[in-house]
């Protein structure tokens, strides 16, 4: 194992909205090493994308606070660094793709002047080497006629093209870590797997970490090396993909794989969870899972399960597992 | 871009052409036009001759042609009260309403944008309470309350500004003030939500997630993106403007058109009411004409249709 | 009008709907409640300031009539105007934006120009210029106020039409098989209720502001009947007489405020982006 | 049972592209859907795949009758639809409906889940009001909803919930074929299984056919019984759901599935990433609409537009290498 990267420790974030607080997540712990690519997995709703957004302290403000943990980023809390210094990490140590390529994208801006900002606001590069380094982005993410393209707005390419240009803005000053965030659920299939194939190749040049956000095991399966899975502001289950996949041991993990329709196998019936996920406003004792779980015992709904490891690197939140 | 300009021109003219014509039949549909202009001890004899010398004993549509052609080469007839062609008493008369809703609008739009902008910043921060209670008291004002009351305290009280007439800087304090104070609230409003609207995008949060310095996400990315709608509604504030010129130039008795409108309906100068109306349209149309091209330098969806 | 739930009905401007009701009760019984007649002067008397004269707690104007008296009449001339302008304006522009909409094509090309033509006339003039046609009275204030008002409806409710139209709710319904008359009354009018109780609601302080401005170029309501804005027109002369002004004045601000305040809340309870999410 | 519930042969959508200042003027047609024919067995599933813009959705619309035909014809149930003779259409819209992808835009925010089954029954005029309302309950017994649901209004119910509602009132007539637009793929993957098992569960006992549009492979297989891939507005495959797995011929086919995510980590198949992007429906390329994303085109797929042929029972490509 490598070292490690970003190591978050029961990070608290909640949302304060007008209908109460909301514990959008509620101690997440994880880590990331350098190289590795981790994968957290769960449904909409789970919090997911607040962890990420809390790494980077870009919460909605002020309805999202972080109220507790840590986020130890290269030796150094995060937390305790100010809003000015977090600047000098956003797009230059951390960066992050958002899901839809049609938004994310400012509409007025040509995408030469969206790629070169970040650039231009961490590097110092005079007119020509900032030109050349655009290019050589828009080349890095196979985008074609780059000297033409840097003059074409958001609204002259497709969905694909759009993210890979994302791409190039987020790794524009070859970051330490990217977060990527369901980036290629708006995509079709094929494009998908164009856009997957140049992150990874991209990561290998670059020697980076990644977290990939997603909702879709498949894309764990083929692209991370560990997985986290989230289920209501926790983690319940985070191992080395191949052990998860081979023994999930959490109830959820579980019925979320069953729950997927295979291409390689044929299957009578898939498996299903009953009901929908918690409000997280307001949680009952016990377990989150419980009222979901179809391994439910007496002792889930008055008892918190916490992570505990189970073998060499596979951590699991359930009390019958424990 | 040419064809949308082109096309932006065509519409203008459409629809100023549009707005002559409903003129022309608004001011027949409710009857004789003769009625408003005779008073009531005025003979048959006098009837006669107003009605040939005006045109009106012509049938209908020749009236309409006559008026629509009288129109395009800038005529609208002359005024019964001062016996002048209706546009050179207009055009006397433009300079001081344009010079007062120009100052109006720049007051309203430096104020409304501003303070929209610091309300959007951060919701339900202290500038943003202040600036919906702001907003919310401004659009519930009528404006002649509010020139009364700035007279009553600025001009009365304190002796501070003029209370009336045109003149220097001091006596285009107050009017401008009260006729922009509606459309500053207005503007105040749309400034925050399409600033909050546009602050809520994924693509901001791209920029913030670039590292850009919040003075470059808030005056780069987000004000271009909510000029749209607040060029859309600054365009429209002419309108209110204009209008409420009439209301400001009779409280401050401004030498304007407005208040040359109200003298004009005081004593049923038919012509020249009609020929206020159709000129206050026509510039109106042709702001929004700017406006919509200007969308297009903005904009480059448009620009590249 | 749906509410989901009490939590909804928490934020609702307790003040906004109390001044409303009062607004109400003014217009409906104003001539009874009022202490004093508001047409009855008394030169003797005139310009008594407020809070002196026991008989005429807010003071007199320049004729001696009493001010509360007057501002509690005026409610009526405000409230018959707003109620059936709304009605008027909200009816045409309705039915014109359902045709639009819904049919779309020729009819909503003429339909659409029209508003289009009607808003590239500055409002306060082409009132001013009806209002010059029509002469003033009650009624003749009512139909130019509503021939104006409809255009807002029209333009906001069409928008809502094409975007309803364009559900597939209503996709679903013309799969199966539901005619236009059925579509039009079962699955876009019940939808664009809620915008149409806004944009009323909304409409009420615009009218009552156009209403006194024209009362106070003396373009509204004729005289001696009391109305706001006239009891404002009647205060330039007195300019110094500050209580002349400023109870009218305020008269018309809260009505306002409390109608933008009422609408506002309306909006936030019912805008279906704020609820679906 | 079984036999041919619908054929659609020659099927073709040409939308006409305008421009002009005030007078428009046509300079090009959309091709969303050019020439396509398939048919759907009776209580089978067929399964629709191809990447947005390739016309599938178009498909389901003219099935539905929601677009004018441009070309072609359909016939069901052994009779074809003739758009002019009004009894004949009543019936054939009363046995095809359809359940749409997004569960909150399909519901009508202001009527209660009980109107919403209902609509098509009252529509239809042939029940009574008790009728309706036993009906009401048997529908919603039978989607898994409390009975209770009645009466609540749509913005009550979950995603999941809301699709059941939507299935509900598309079985109220007893249909015969029911046209899936993607409709799963709005919701978590969690509630995505119970509305897969719900609408399997729904074909075994009723044994309605599904026509399934999807982009989602996976999805898609496991549902159908046959499965046709859509190209640029054109059929490139259709076959047996197994059978296309197993042995894909077309190049675009073989690309698709090499690119879907596999359920392991261990599994790695051979990718084949395509190059480029989909190209534009207004002027398609000539020859095979492939051929300038093809891995293995050769000089005939630029010239000649390859048609669907049978290779081997049950499975037809329109692929000029593929020989027989």
């Amino acid at each position: 194992m490598g070292k490690k990267l970003l190591e978050v420790r029961d990070l608290k974030t909640h949302l304060f909205t007008r209908r109460g607080v909301i514990k959008a997540v509620d101690g997440v712990s994880f880590s990331v090493d350098k190289n590795e690519t981790l994968g957290l997995v769960g449904e909409s709703g789970c919090g997911k994308t607040i962890t990420c957004l809390s790494i980077l302290k870009l919460l909605p403000n002020p309805v999202g606070q972080i109220v507790g943990g840590k986020i130890i980023f290269d030796n150094v809390d995060l937390l305790s660094k100010s809003e000015k210094e977090m600047r000098k990490i956003r797009g230059r140590r951390i960066s992050m793709i958002l899901q839809d390529p049609m938004t994310s994208l400012d509409p007025l801006f040509t995408i030469g002047e969206q790629i070169a900002e970040p650039i231009r606001s961490h590097q110092n590069l005079e007119r020509t080497n900032l030109r050349k380094k655009i290019i050589e982005m828009l080349k890095l993410v196979k985008i074609s006629a780059p000297e033409a393209r840097i003059k074409e707005y958001p609204f002259q390419m497709s969905g694909g093209m759009r993210q890979r240009i994302v791409g190039a803005i987020a790794l524009s000053c070859q970051p330490d870590l990217l977060i990527a965030d369901e980036p290629t659920t708006a995509l079709d299939v094929t494009i998908q797997a164009q856009f997957m194939r140049l992150l990874k190749e991209i990561q290998q040049e670059f020697n980076m970490a990644m977290i990939m956000i997603t909702h879709d095991f498949g894309i764990v399966a083929k692209v991370c090396d560990r997985v986290a899975v989230m289920y209501s502001g926790k983690i319940v289950e985070s191992a080395g993909v191949r052990d998860l996949f081979n023994h999930p041991l959490h109830p959820y993990t579980k019925a979320l794989m069953g729950a997927l329709p295979k291409m390689e196998e044929d299957m009578e019936k898939l498996t299903t969870i009953d009901g929908q996920p918690p409000d997280l406003g307001h949680l009952p004792p016990g377990c989150n899972f419980a009222a979901r779980c179809p391994e439910v015992k007496e002792i889930c709904r008055c008892d918190s399960p916490i992570l505990s490891e189970i073998n060499d690197g596979h951590v699991v939140s359930c009390l019958r597992v424990q | 871009m040419q064809r949308y300009i082109l096309k932006r021109i065509f519409l203008a003219f459409v629809t100023i052409y549009l707005v002559t014509t409903l003129v022309f039949f608004l001011a027949r549909i409710t009857g004789d036009p003769m009625d408003l202009i005779m008073s009531a001890e005025s003979t048959q004899k006098d009837w006669d001759m107003m009605r040939h010398q005006l045109g009106l004993d012509k049938p209908i549509y020749l009236q309409y042609t006559d008026f629509i052609a009288g129109v395009f080469i800038g005529n609208f007839g002359n005024s019964l009260r001062w016996d002048k062609p209706c546009l050179s008493l207009i055009l006397v008369h433009l300079p001081a309403t344009l010079q007062l809703t120009i100052c109006a609008l720049l007051f309203s739009w430096v104020f409304g944008i501003s303070i929209g902008t610091l309300s959007a910043m951060r919701p339900n921060g202290l500038m943003d309470r202040f600036g919906k209670i702001f907003a919310m008291l401004g659009q519930s004002m009528p404006i002649f309350w509010v020139g009364i009351l700035l007279i009553l305290t600025f001009a009365v009280r304190w002796q501070i500004f003029p209370t009336s007439g045109r003149g220097g800087l001091l006596n285009l304090v107050l009017p401008s003030i009260t006729l922009g104070w509606y459309t500053m609230a207005s503007m105040t409003r749309m400034t925050r939500s399409s600033m909050l609207d546009v602050l809520d995008m994924e693509f901001i949060k791209m920029t913030r997630i670039k590292g850009l310095s919040e003075v470059l996400v808030i005056c780069k990315h987000a004000f271009k993106n909510a000029m749209i709608p607040i060029l859309t509604l600054g365009s429209l504030q002419v309108g209110i403007l204009l209008g409420g010129s009439v209301i400001t130039e009779t409280i401050f008795s401004w030498p304007g058109m407005g208040r040359l409108m109200v003298q004009s309906v005081f004593s049923r100068d038919f012509p020249l009411i009609q020929a206020c109306v159709i000129i206050t349209s026509t510039i109106f149309i042709t702001i929004n004409l700017l406006v919509d091209i200007t969308y297009g330098y903005i904009d480059p969806r448009i620009r590249y249709q | 009008m749906v509410f989901n739930s009490i939590t909804q009905m928490r934020r609702m401007p307790i003040f906004s709907v109390l001044f409303l009701v009062i607004f109400l009760i003014c217009g409906i019984f104003g001539s009874s409640l009022a202490p004093l007649d508001p047409t009855d002067g008394d030169l003797s008397r005139s310009l008594i300031p407020p809070f002196q004269d026991r008989n005429y707690p807010l003071g007199t104007d320049h004729l001696g009539r009493d001010i509360l008296s007057r501002i509690i009449c005026g409610a009526r001339i405000s409230m018959i105007v707003c109620i059936m302008v709304i009605f008027f304006a909200g009816s045409i522009g309705t039915v014109l934006a359902l045709l639009s909409g819904y049919i779309g094509g020729k009819v909503d090309i003429i339909i659409m120009r029209i508003v289009d033509t009607m808003l590239s006339i500055p409002y306060m003039m082409i009132a001013i210029a009806l209002a010059a046609i029509l002469r003033p009275s009650l009624f003749n204030i009512i139909i130019l106020l509503s021939i104006l008002g409809w255009t807002g409806y029209a333009r906001v409710i069409r928008g809502e039409v094409l975007r309803i139209k364009d559900s597939d709710f209503v996709k679903l319904a013309k799969i199966d098989g539901c005619s236009k008359t059925r579509i039009l009354i079962h699955h876009i009018f019940p939808n664009i209720v809620n915008t149409l109780v806004i944009l009323a609601t909304l409409q009420v302080g615009a009218v009552i502001i156009i209403e006194s401005s024209l009362s106070f170029l003396g373009l509204g309501v004729p005289p001696p009947a009391p109305s706001w804005g006239g009891m404002l027109a009647d205060s330039r002369s007195y300019i110094s007489n500050w209580w002349l002004s400023t109870f009218p004045g305020l008269t018309i601000m809260a009505t306002v405020l409390s109608c933008n305040l009422l609408g506002e809340w309306l909006r936030l309870q019912m805008d279906p982006q704020f609820r679906q999410k | 049972m079984s036999g041919i519930i619908l054929e659609v042969k020659n099927l073709k959508k040409y939308f006409p592209v305008l421009k002009g200042l005030v007078f428009m003027k046509q300079i090009g047609l959309i091709k969303a859907v050019d020439d396509i024919s398939f048919t759907i067995n009776r209580g089978e599933t067929f399964g629709l795949v191809g990447e947005s813009g390739c016309g599938k959705t178009t498909t389901a619309k003219l099935i539905l009758l929601m677009e004018k035909i441009t070309c072609g014809e359909i016939v069901f149930d052994g009779k074809k639809i003739d758009q002019q003779s009004d009894v004949d259409l009543i019936e054939y819209k009363n046995s095809v409906k359809a359940v749409f992808q997004d569960p909150y835009s399909s519901l009508s925010p202001r009527m209660r889940v009980g109107g919403i089954i209902a609509e098509p029954m009252v529509v239809s005029k042939t029940f009574s009001h008790k009728e309706i309302r036993e009906r009401v309950s048997t529908l919603l017994d039978l989607v898994g909803l409390h009975p209770d649901s009645n009466n609540l209004y749509p913005h009550e119910f979950s995603g999941g919930q809301r699709q059941r509602i939507a299935v509900a009132r598309a079985l109220a007539l007893n249909p015969k074929l029911i046209i899936l637009d993607e409709p799963v793929s709005a919701l978590d993957i969690s509630i995505r299984a119970q509305i897969i098992n719900l609408l399997r569960d729904l074909q075994n006992k009723l044994g309605v056919t599904y026509l399934l549009i999807a982009h989602d492979l996976a999805v898609v297989k496991h549902m159908s019984k046959k499965i046709g891939v859509m190209y640029l507005g054109k059929l490139v495959e259709v076959a047996e759901s197994k059978r296309l797995y197993r042995n894909p011929l077309h190049p675009y086919t073989q690309a698709l599935l090499s690119a879907a995510l596999p359920s392991h980590p261990d599994i790695r198949q051979e990718e084949i990433i395509l190059s480029g992007e989909v190209p534009s429906p207004l002027n398609p390329p000539l020859g095979c609409r492939f051929h300038t994303r093809c891995f293995n085109a050769e000089a005939v797929c630029s010239e000649e537009e390859p048609i669907l042929k049978e290779v081997e029972e049950n499975h037809q490509v329109a692929c000029h290498l593929i020989k027989i």
